[in-house]
This record gives C-alpha cells, structure tokens and sequence, in this order.
C-alpha cells in the first residue's frame, strides 16, 4: 500500500525557499507569478493493507518524524 | 566538572568541542555514543556538537532528536543538568522540544561559514557569566539553517524572561538587519530553556578559544561553565 | 544473449584494432558482460592510454616520497612519524551535466582515494574553471558546483581551505572542476591496493550498488556533443552521511590488523577495484555477483559490474576476519558483504545464479591496454609583446579595475559556502597564498595550494607547465613552507589533434623541469582529456596541487601587512627587468587592452629556487611580517591585496612607474613587510635582489594606496574586490 | 490561478533522503515501511486566467528552473 505524506509550511512562516523561487521565476522573466511556497513530499511504500490502519500509522510517523508541527502542517494521502 | 558530548554518526565537531572543553576545563569530556540511551552518571554539563547528526536530510536535527541518547539527554536536563546544544547541536534541542521555535533554511538560501559579531545580551547564565553584559563578541558560524523561527507568544516569553542569549550584530554592537547573517527572528543567535539551563546557539564558540585560530572569543564561555558548575 | 555487433563495439568506444586485441586475449568473442569490463578497462580514464608515455618523464622520486603514482594517492613523509597522502581528481564533464551532483560526487571520489590509504582527511581544496561570466550558463554552474563541493565536503566534516577559480569563454561548453583531498596517516599505517593470500576473502563495504553513471567512464573519455544530453541518466547522487560513516568505519578497522588490501571503488566501480587488486597481486579473482548488494532489481552482470553507484569500497581481509570488520561495518549502519575470494588462476572470473557470465585473463588484459604514442606538435613560439607598444592606463584606474576583474576579485562568496574551520585546526584560512591547517595536537602545520595559469600555457606549453609548478612552490614558501610534493591534474582537449598533444607533451615537459628544478616530486595525479565541445578545446590546465611543511606555526607568514611604519619590500626581481616589465599574456593587457596575447612571463627555475630559499629562511628567522608572492596582475595587486586583508594603506615610492612595472607578471618575486628597525640590514644583506618600495600606513576610512601623488582609497578597492562575484551571482 | 507542481527523483536515481527516512523510520519501530522517497511541491499563485496557457508558463518554468530534467520529473496541476 501507498500512502503520500505533504509537508507544507504553516502560513505566516516566512518560507526563503518559495520566496527564492518566486525572485527566480521573476528574473527569468516569469512576471505572473504572485507567491510561491515550497513544501515537500514523502511517498511511503507499506506493508499494511488496511488503509485506515495504515492512515493512523502514518499520522503517527508525521507527529513523530517527518513533520516539524511548530512551523509545518501535514496531509496524508493513502492509495490502496 | 565533568561533561560528555554526544557523538551521532554525523557529528562532526564532537572532537573540537572536546578539544575546547579539555582546554579550558584541564579534563577531557566522555565521547557518548548516540545507540546508548545511559548517560554517564553525575554529569555536570552534556554537550550536543555541531554536525550533521544523521545526513540532516530530512530535516536538521529530526532523526538525532529521536536518538537513544537523547532520551538520557532529555531526563538530564530534567535534572537540571546544563545542556549545551552548538549548531546542529541547537537544531537538535529544538527538535526534541528543549528548546523552543525552529530553525529554517537561512535567508539566502546558501550555507554560510565565516566570523560575526554577537553581541552578549544576558550574563545571567551558567554559560556566560565570563562575559560582560553588552559585550561584542566575534565567533564563526557555519550553517545551512540558522534562520530561527518562533510563534509570537515564545518571542515574547524569550524577551520578557530574558532568555535571549546572543543577537547577531554589527562590529559595533548594533542589532541591524544587515548584521543578521540568516534571517533569525530578531537577531536571535542563541536561546535559553525555561529553567535557564538550556543553551541552543548557531555559532560555534569551539572554534575560536585558541589563540592559533584567529581569536578567543569563544574561550569564555567554556570557563563560564567550568566556574559555574564545578 | 546479446550478440556483439559492430555497433556494439562502437557504443562501448572501442576501435576496430582495440576489438580484434579482445579477440585474440580471448580466443573467442566476448560476451556483453566481458565487453563492458574491456571497453572500461582500456578507456582513456582508466587506462591512461593517451598519456601514459608522458606521464612516466614525470620525476616521481626523494627520499620523503613513500608512494608516487600508481597507488589511490601520493604518500610523503611529514616527520613525527606522520605522512600526507593527496591526490586531485577531475570530475568536469558530469559537473557540467549535473553542476551540483558533479562536483559533490567529484568531492566524494577523491576523499576516498584518500581514507582508502588509511589517511585521515584534514583538508579539500577546488580548482574550478568556467565559462565566460556572463555567458548564459556560467551563473548556474558556479552556484551548482559551489553548492555541491560545500554541501558534500560540510557534510562529511573535512574543511575546504582553498583552491582556484578562473573564467574564460574557452571553458563555456566544458567547464573544469578538479577536487583535491590532503590526509594525514601515521606512518606505519599505509593501506595498499595490492591484493595478496590465495583463498582470501573479498569484501564489498558501503552503499548499495544502483544504475548510477553506468558508462561514466567512457563518457568521460568521449568528446562532448550535442547529443551528450542523452547520456544525463548517468548522473550520480552522490550520499556524504554515507561517506562520513564510511570514513569512520574504515579507519576504525584500519586500526586493527585485518585489512589486507583496500581499494575504493571509483570509476568503472567493481570491474576496475577487483580488477586492479588482484592484477597488482598477480592474483586471480572469483566474484559471486548475487551477494553484491543491490539497491534496484532486476540488475544484471554487465550493469553491477559497471556501476559508479558512490560510497563504496572493495577490500580484501584476513582470513577469518571477517566477523570483525563486519562488526564495525554493522555499527556504522554500513553494508557488508562477502563477494568472493582471491584465486591463483590469474583469472577473473563472475558467477550469478550459479552460472559462470565472465572469465578473463587478467594481466594480458592489463598488459595489452593500449598504449599510445599520439603524433604532437608543438605549439608555435608567441611574440614577445614590447611594452612600447602596450597603451599606458593611469594607475588610479587600473588599478581598481584588475582587483575586480573576474581573474583576481575576492572569491569570498565562493568560500563562505564551505565550511572551512571545522576539525578545529585551519589556522590560515582561504584567502591567503596557500590555506595551512595544523597537524592535529602539535605547533607544526600543513601547507597547500593549487595552482595553474592556463593562459600562459596556452600560449607556450613548456613554459606554462613550469610556471603552474613554480607558482604552487612560491605559494608555499610565502607562507613559510617547505614545498615537499605535488599532485597533477591534467586537463586538455582531444590528444587525437596533435597541436592538443602537443601542449600535452610540452606542459609534462615544464612540469618535469620545475619539479626537478625545485625539488618538488609528482606523487599522484590525474589525467582529464577530450574537454572538448563542439570541436572547440579548453585552454590547457594542468592544475598543480602542492603540500609543504611548517615545522613551527610561530614562524608561518600571512600576506596581512601587520603595522603601520612597516618597510614594503619586494624580493627576486631581477636587475635586468626591474624597471621593465613582463606584460604578453598579463591580465594588464587582457583586462584593460583587450588583448590576449603573446608569449608569457620567463620562468627560471634557477632564480625561483634561489629567491624562494632567501624569503623561506627570512620567515623561518621571523625577519618578515608579512609575505606575499606576485603573481597575476603584477606588483601593484600583490600590494593591494596584502593592504586590503590587513586594512592598511600603503604608501608607494616608486619613481614615475610605467604600466609594465606596476602589472607586469614577471616571476620569481613576493613582496614582504619588514619592521622599521630590520629593514636596512636585510637590504645590505640582499643587494639587488631586494628593492624598498614603500611603506605600510593608514588605517580606517582614511586608508589609501599612494604612488607618485595619486591616491586610491582602500574603501574603493575593496568595493571592487568584493563586490564582483556577489555581482554576478546576483547575491 | 493556483498551479502545484510535483518533483519527484527519475526512477533509479539514489535518493539519499527517502534512504535515510525509511531508516528513520525503521529505528523508531515502523517496521512496515518498504520504502521512503522524498520529492517537492512548489505552490504557485498566477497571474494568469486561462488554465491551458498557465500550464503551459508553469511547464517552461520547471524546464528552466523548479525540476531539475537531469535527475527530477515533475508533473503539474492547474487548480482553475
Ligand atoms: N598526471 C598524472 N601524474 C602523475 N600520476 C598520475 C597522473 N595521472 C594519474 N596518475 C596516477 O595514476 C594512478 C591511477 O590514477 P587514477 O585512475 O586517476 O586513480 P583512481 O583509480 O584512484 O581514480 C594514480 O596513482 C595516479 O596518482
Ligand atoms: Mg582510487
């Protein structure tokens, strides 16, 4: 089972990358571009086979490790 | 006093910070391996060196905070032994809830080694009493993700408690933005616990208290340690 | 199977003669497999085809040098019963490709070359060519390959102290990025590559083996053309958390006694480290390929066998060991894995799934590599420019405009990306003439340098060749080294055009006479051709990495002039062109003439032993208090950039001085500092070989270089010195 | 306009990231977990209206700048 994990940044958090970004695309000539925001994904291959089950785990593994709550929000996405 | 320094794979200033400690303390510290949750017993002082604990590619200090070690590390510190986290080592404490707010990729996006000014904005600490309050002091950084982050009402809890321990500033000690190396939320460079025995600090004291390096800024710190818990 | 079609053969970059040599090893026609190991083995990365004839005129010998070429890195001795072990290594064409992968995977190869040998890496230094600064790609490649050296090196925790960058249009479609890594080993602790003990194990450490760069090593023996943007899936990622565990487990186990050959695996991975091990042994090899580890399935033979997948290495073990070394492998979270034994057949022979798929003789394959004599010629003699002819700029402008030129402004931006403090020991950081980093826990230091100015060996090999050894010397004394050896690293375009091989030949040939000259042994090196793109060479740079000893760091110099009322002193010119002045090939008549031409500076190696030896014992005696050597931009920069490191004028007393005496680039000189009451002693003492040229003053926003009644502020200097590549990178 | 672009590792490319947070992952007694990848997604926010000719600016700016053709591929979505 597949189950997607994004990690963004929470709004308000001043985010360097995505402002790097949206200078970059400027530069290049990109004009139409308001904001960019950066965040990231992590696509796990599991074991599990209950989709709910294997959502809770995840969530579990977000708290834990692969988000940072105080700057970042996460959303999974299980693909059975 | 007697102090360890918490080795991760990755670390990569265990040994500097070692060297320094050894110097200004006269007794080297016991290298604490990351898989062994038992720390040494009464330890003084526990440091977390600067590094990439484990790659740093998820995120600097995610996977060092889940370490055996910091497991010892942590019930220490509710001890209130005085826990020094330099660098990746400040990264670390952050993760592991230690310390508050977070540290960002720097403003500039790329990582940045060189001297800068700080300026001493407490000396009411078990690690700066050497200093004088207000005193400039040039120290090295060497990051990647300085850049502290931190909700409004910690930013006020770290003013009102005067927990704000170093502020990037100019030679002159102004706190300008352009003396701001990384984009830090208001200059912030170092940071206490609540119990004020908690120290989190981007820039590397290790690496100036040798005369041979180009400077001893650094060097007070470490005797600041050694007077206040030997 | 495949059959081996003439196409084939092609694809793996073998010529019809190579293939019949296959043929007649053999006995048979090769299997895919057997051809992928030949067409790696025998290309011009691994085989040295082209420049093996040349390279042996190299003096390679002195009593410090314990292992010259044909080892992982050069070892010398540096006294207290420690060695240094370095090496350079180019990795140009995949940081073309992949700027940021390139250079880091560049950084991690040569750091391996270097901890293979049981040395502690203290040090990298770069020595970088690009493009044009304001061709369209040359932003992007410098902040990739900056981002990558930093981001591999940081990682792994080894300083980056120093190194080299130039810009010319000639590099736009191939630029260089040539990595350098100095380690320190005790002395009775080498590790060799040299397999020995029939039955013995062989070990496979470090990461998993993938798809990486399959083919890497003929790309980078292969010209560059449009369609090279079909071979990008060859890029490598390079892992340096994986290179730190690396690093450590090795030299944990190197520090027992189980190891009995180690080879890393760079490029051509497992074919060329089993293949050099045992072919160095006289010894034959068996691997069983199903036990390598893998990290993609479905890999077959041919691709384990020519992966570049990183972070590996290969070893042989003590029989019985195997627990031990695993133990540390394990600890380290590393792989490990038994892949086969030594033989004595003198073969090489791989199984999978029980099924023999490769089985070839190894020292006929080795003996028969190809070897060839390339027809050359030499390059035509430039004109000498006569300064007449060379238009006078004001110094007050020309000046300011050499100090941020893209040659010779700060290249600040680039080494405040690299994190080079840590190891708690650069006790000279980048900057200065060479970076110089304290043996660990004594008062006595490692110098080094890299050096090489291509456009004076473009315009004569010989010649350029020297000077790219004289000016890494030099470097080293003014820091009040001993220069001891150096590495190489030859990077040319396509040896097939015999003008191309020609300033090949003539470059080994001026490296040979100032190594020679200056005492100054080759111990390792590299060789990088075809930087070619579209027909059109890079200018040639053999880049020259040099390592001296400081016996005291008491008596190290730096180029910071100190303080105020200090003599300027300038050491080696000649009497004959003192007032004159070399100005063909000068960045004066590049930058402010736009011309690019004529023959460059002389080298005379005779004068360059003599002044170096004089200024080396005036530090070593703490006569001087600052020292620098002149090189690009002549006598006037040399000043000015020793003013602006200390923040401290200079006020000149040279009499109505032409262009060509203020910038020329003659060689053989460095300019000191010598407190007031030394400096009529020392003068005495030197004769015409010493010249006082003025004195150090003025500090603050006051603070100035003044000549003949014209001043230009240090704040102006500075402004241009610095601000030019933030400048350009936009940042 | 809102467009999201995914940047994922070309398949086969080591992606040190993914290893080192599975094996995170592993140490804190995820056992499940078969496999970790780690990829980007870059927010942006447009000018433009027309969902076809966005698409078409957000392709040109992951050639030049956001993907990386060399090791990445992305894929983009347009959120009219
Ligand atoms: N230009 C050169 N000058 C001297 N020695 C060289 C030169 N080029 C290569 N060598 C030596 O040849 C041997 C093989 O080099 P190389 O294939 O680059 O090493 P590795 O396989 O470790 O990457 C090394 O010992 C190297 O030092
Ligand atoms: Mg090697």
């Amino acid at each position: 089972m597949k189950a997607r994990v994004h990690v963004t940044l929470k709004p308000g958090v001043l985010d360097p990358q995505g402002k790097a970004i949206a200078n970059a695309l400027h530069s290049l000539g990109f004009d139409g571009v308001k904001e960019a925001r950066q965040g990231k994904v992590i696509d796990l291959d599991l074991d599990d086979t209950d989709a709910e089950a294997a959502r809770a785990r995840v969530d579990d593994m977000c708290r834990q490790l692969l988000a940072n709550t105080v700057i970042e929000t996460y959303r999974i996405e299980v693909d059975p | 006093m007697k102090s360890a320094v918490i080795v991760f794979p990755g670390s990569n200033c265990d040994r500097d910070v070692a060297v320094s400690l050894e110097q200004t303390t006269g007794r080297p510290p016991v290298m604490h391996w990351h898989a062994d949750p038992a720390l040494p017993e009464d330890l003084d002082l526990v440091v977390v060196p600067g590094g990439f604990s484990y790659g740093d590619y998820l995120r600097c200090g995610a996977m060092a905070a889940h370490a055996a070690a910091m497991t010892g590390v942590r019930k220490a510190a509710e001890r209130g032994v005085a826990v020094l986290g330099i660098c990746n080592g400040f990264q670390v404490l952050c993760e592991t809830g230690l310390l508050p707010g977070a540290l960002m990729r720097n403003r500039d996006l790329r990582f940045l080694c060189k001297d800068v000014h700080l300026r001493v904005e407490t000396t009411d600490t078990l690690f700066t009493g050497h200093y004088a309050p207000g005193q400039v002091i040039r120290i090295p950084i060497a990051h990647h993700d300085g850049n502290y982050v931190a909700d409004l009402a910690t930013q006020c809890a770290l003013e009102d408690e005067d927990r704000v321990v170093f502020r990037y500033c100019d030679p002159a000690g102004k706190v300008t933005e352009d003396a701001n190396p990384n984009g830090s939320l208001d200059n912030i460079a170092g940071i206490l616990s609540e119990e004020r025995t908690v120290l989190g600090l981007m820039p590397h004291p290790e690496r100036l208290a040798d005369p041979r390096l180009g400077g001893t800024d650094g060097r007070p710190l470490f005797a600041s340690l050694l007077e206040a818990l030997s | 199977m495949t059959t081996i079609t003439p196409n084939i053969i092609a694809e793996h970059g073998l010529t019809a003669e190579e293939y019949q040599r296959v043929l007649d090893i053999l006995g048979r026609a090769p299997n895919l497999t057997e051809l992928g190991i030949f067409s790696v083995m025998w290309s011009e990365h691994c085989s040295y085809k082209s420049s093996k004839k040349w390279l042996k005129t190299l003096p390679t010998s002195a009593p410090w040098v314990i292992q010259g070429p044909g080892e992982n890195a050069g070892v010398i001795d540096i006294g207290d019963d420690l060695t240094a072990v370095f090496k350079m290594e180019s990795h140009n064409h995949p940081s073309f490709i992949e700027p940021y992968q390139g250079a880091a995977t560049g950084v991690g190869g040569i750091l391996r070359d270097v901890f293979t040998m049981g040395a502690r890496p203290v040090a990298n230094l770069n020595a970088l060519r690009f493009g044009a600064p304001d061709h369209p790609k040359t932003r992007h490649l410098i902040s990739g390959v900056v981002a990558g050296i930093g981001g591999y090196g940081n990682c792994v925790g080894v300083p980056t102290v120093g190194g080299e960058v130039n810009f010319h249009p000639d590099y736009n479609g191939n630029i260089l990025v040539n990595a350098m890594t100095v380690g320190i080993a005790p002395a009775d602790r080498i590790f060799y590559s040299k397999a020995s003990g029939v039955g013995n194990p062989v070990v496979y450490v470090g990461s998993k083996t993938g798809r990486d760069g399959i083919h890497g090593a003929t790309m980078a023996s292969a010209e560059f053309n449009a369609d090279s943007e079909e071979k990008r899936p060859t890029v490598q990622v390079g892992d340096p958390f994986t290179e730190k565990l690396l690093i450590e487990a090795c030299l944990e186990l190197m520090a027992t006694d189980v190891i009995v050959a180690i080879q890393d695996m760079g490029a051509a991975g497992l074919t060329s480290s089993s293949f050099e091990m045992a072919s160095k042994g006289g010894l034959g090899v068996e691997l069983t390929l199903d036990r390598v580890p893998m990290r993609e399935e479905g890999m077959t033979p041919y691709e384990l066998m020519l992966s570049e997948s990183q972070e590996r290495m290969l070893m042989v073990l003590e029989p019985g060991k195997e627990p031990v070394a695993e133990a540390i492998f394990r600890k380290w979270g590393l792989d490990f894995a038994v892949i086969g034994h030594l033989t004595d057949t003198g073969r090489m022979v791989l199984t999978w799934n029980g099924e023999t798929v490769a089985d070839l003789p190894i020292d006929p394959l080795a003996e028969a590599a190809p070897e060839y004599d390339r027809p050359w010629e030499p390059t035509p003699p430039a004109p000498v420019v006569d300064a007449a002819d060379v238009p006078e700029v004001p110094w007050t402008e020309a000046l300011p405009a050499l100090m941020g030129s893209p040659d010779l402004a700060s290249r600040r931006w680039i080494w405040e990306q690299y994190d080079h403090m840590v190891m708690g020991d650069t006790v000279q950081r980048p900057g200065g003439d060479a970076a110089v980093v304290r043996i660990h826990g004594s008062e006595r230091g490692l110098a080094m340098t890299t050096d090489c100015t291509p456009r004076y060996v473009r315009a004569d090999p010989v010649m350029g060749g020297r000077q790219a050894v004289a000016e890494a010397w030099r470097n080293l004394t003014a820091a009040g080294a001993r220069p001891l050896a150096v590495t190489d690293n030859m990077n040319f375009g396509n040896p097939e055009k015999p003008l191309i091989m020609g300033q090949f030949v003539g470059a080994c040939q001026g490296l040979a006479e100032a190594c020679r000259a200056l005492d100054f042994p080759v111990v390792s090196g590299n060789v990088s051709l075809y930087n070619e793109t579209e027909g059109r060479a890079i200018p040639p740079t053999p880049t020259i990495g040099g390592v001296g000893v400081i016996d005291d760091l008491d008596r190290m110099a730096t180029v910071t002039f100190k303080a105020p009322g200090e003599a300027i002193v300038v050491i080696g010119e000649r009497p004959d062109t003192r007032e004159s002045g070399w100005l063909g090939q000068s960045l004066y008549l590049r930058e402010l003439c736009g011309r690019e031409e004529g023959a460059p500076p002389p080298v005379d190696l005779e004068h360059e032993r003599h002044v170096g030896d004089v200024v080396r014992g005036l530090i070593q005696a703490g006569r001087v208090s600052a020292c620098h050597d002149v090189s690009d931009g002549g006598l006037l920069v040399a000043v000015a950039e020793m003013a602006l490191a200390g923040d401290m004028g200079a006020a000149l007393t040279l009499a109505a001085p032409s262009a060509a005496a203020l910038f020329g680039e003659d060689q053989g000189r460095y300019v000191v500092t010598v407190p007031a009451e030394g400096v009529t002693g020392l003068l005495a003492e030197l004769g015409t070989l010493a010249r006082h040229i003025g004195d150090t003053g003025g500090t603050g926003p006051d603070a100035a270089i003044t000549l003949g009644g014209a001043e230009v502020a240090l704040s102006d200097l500075r402004a241009a010195h610095e601000g030019w590549l933030p400048g350009v990178m936009g940042a």
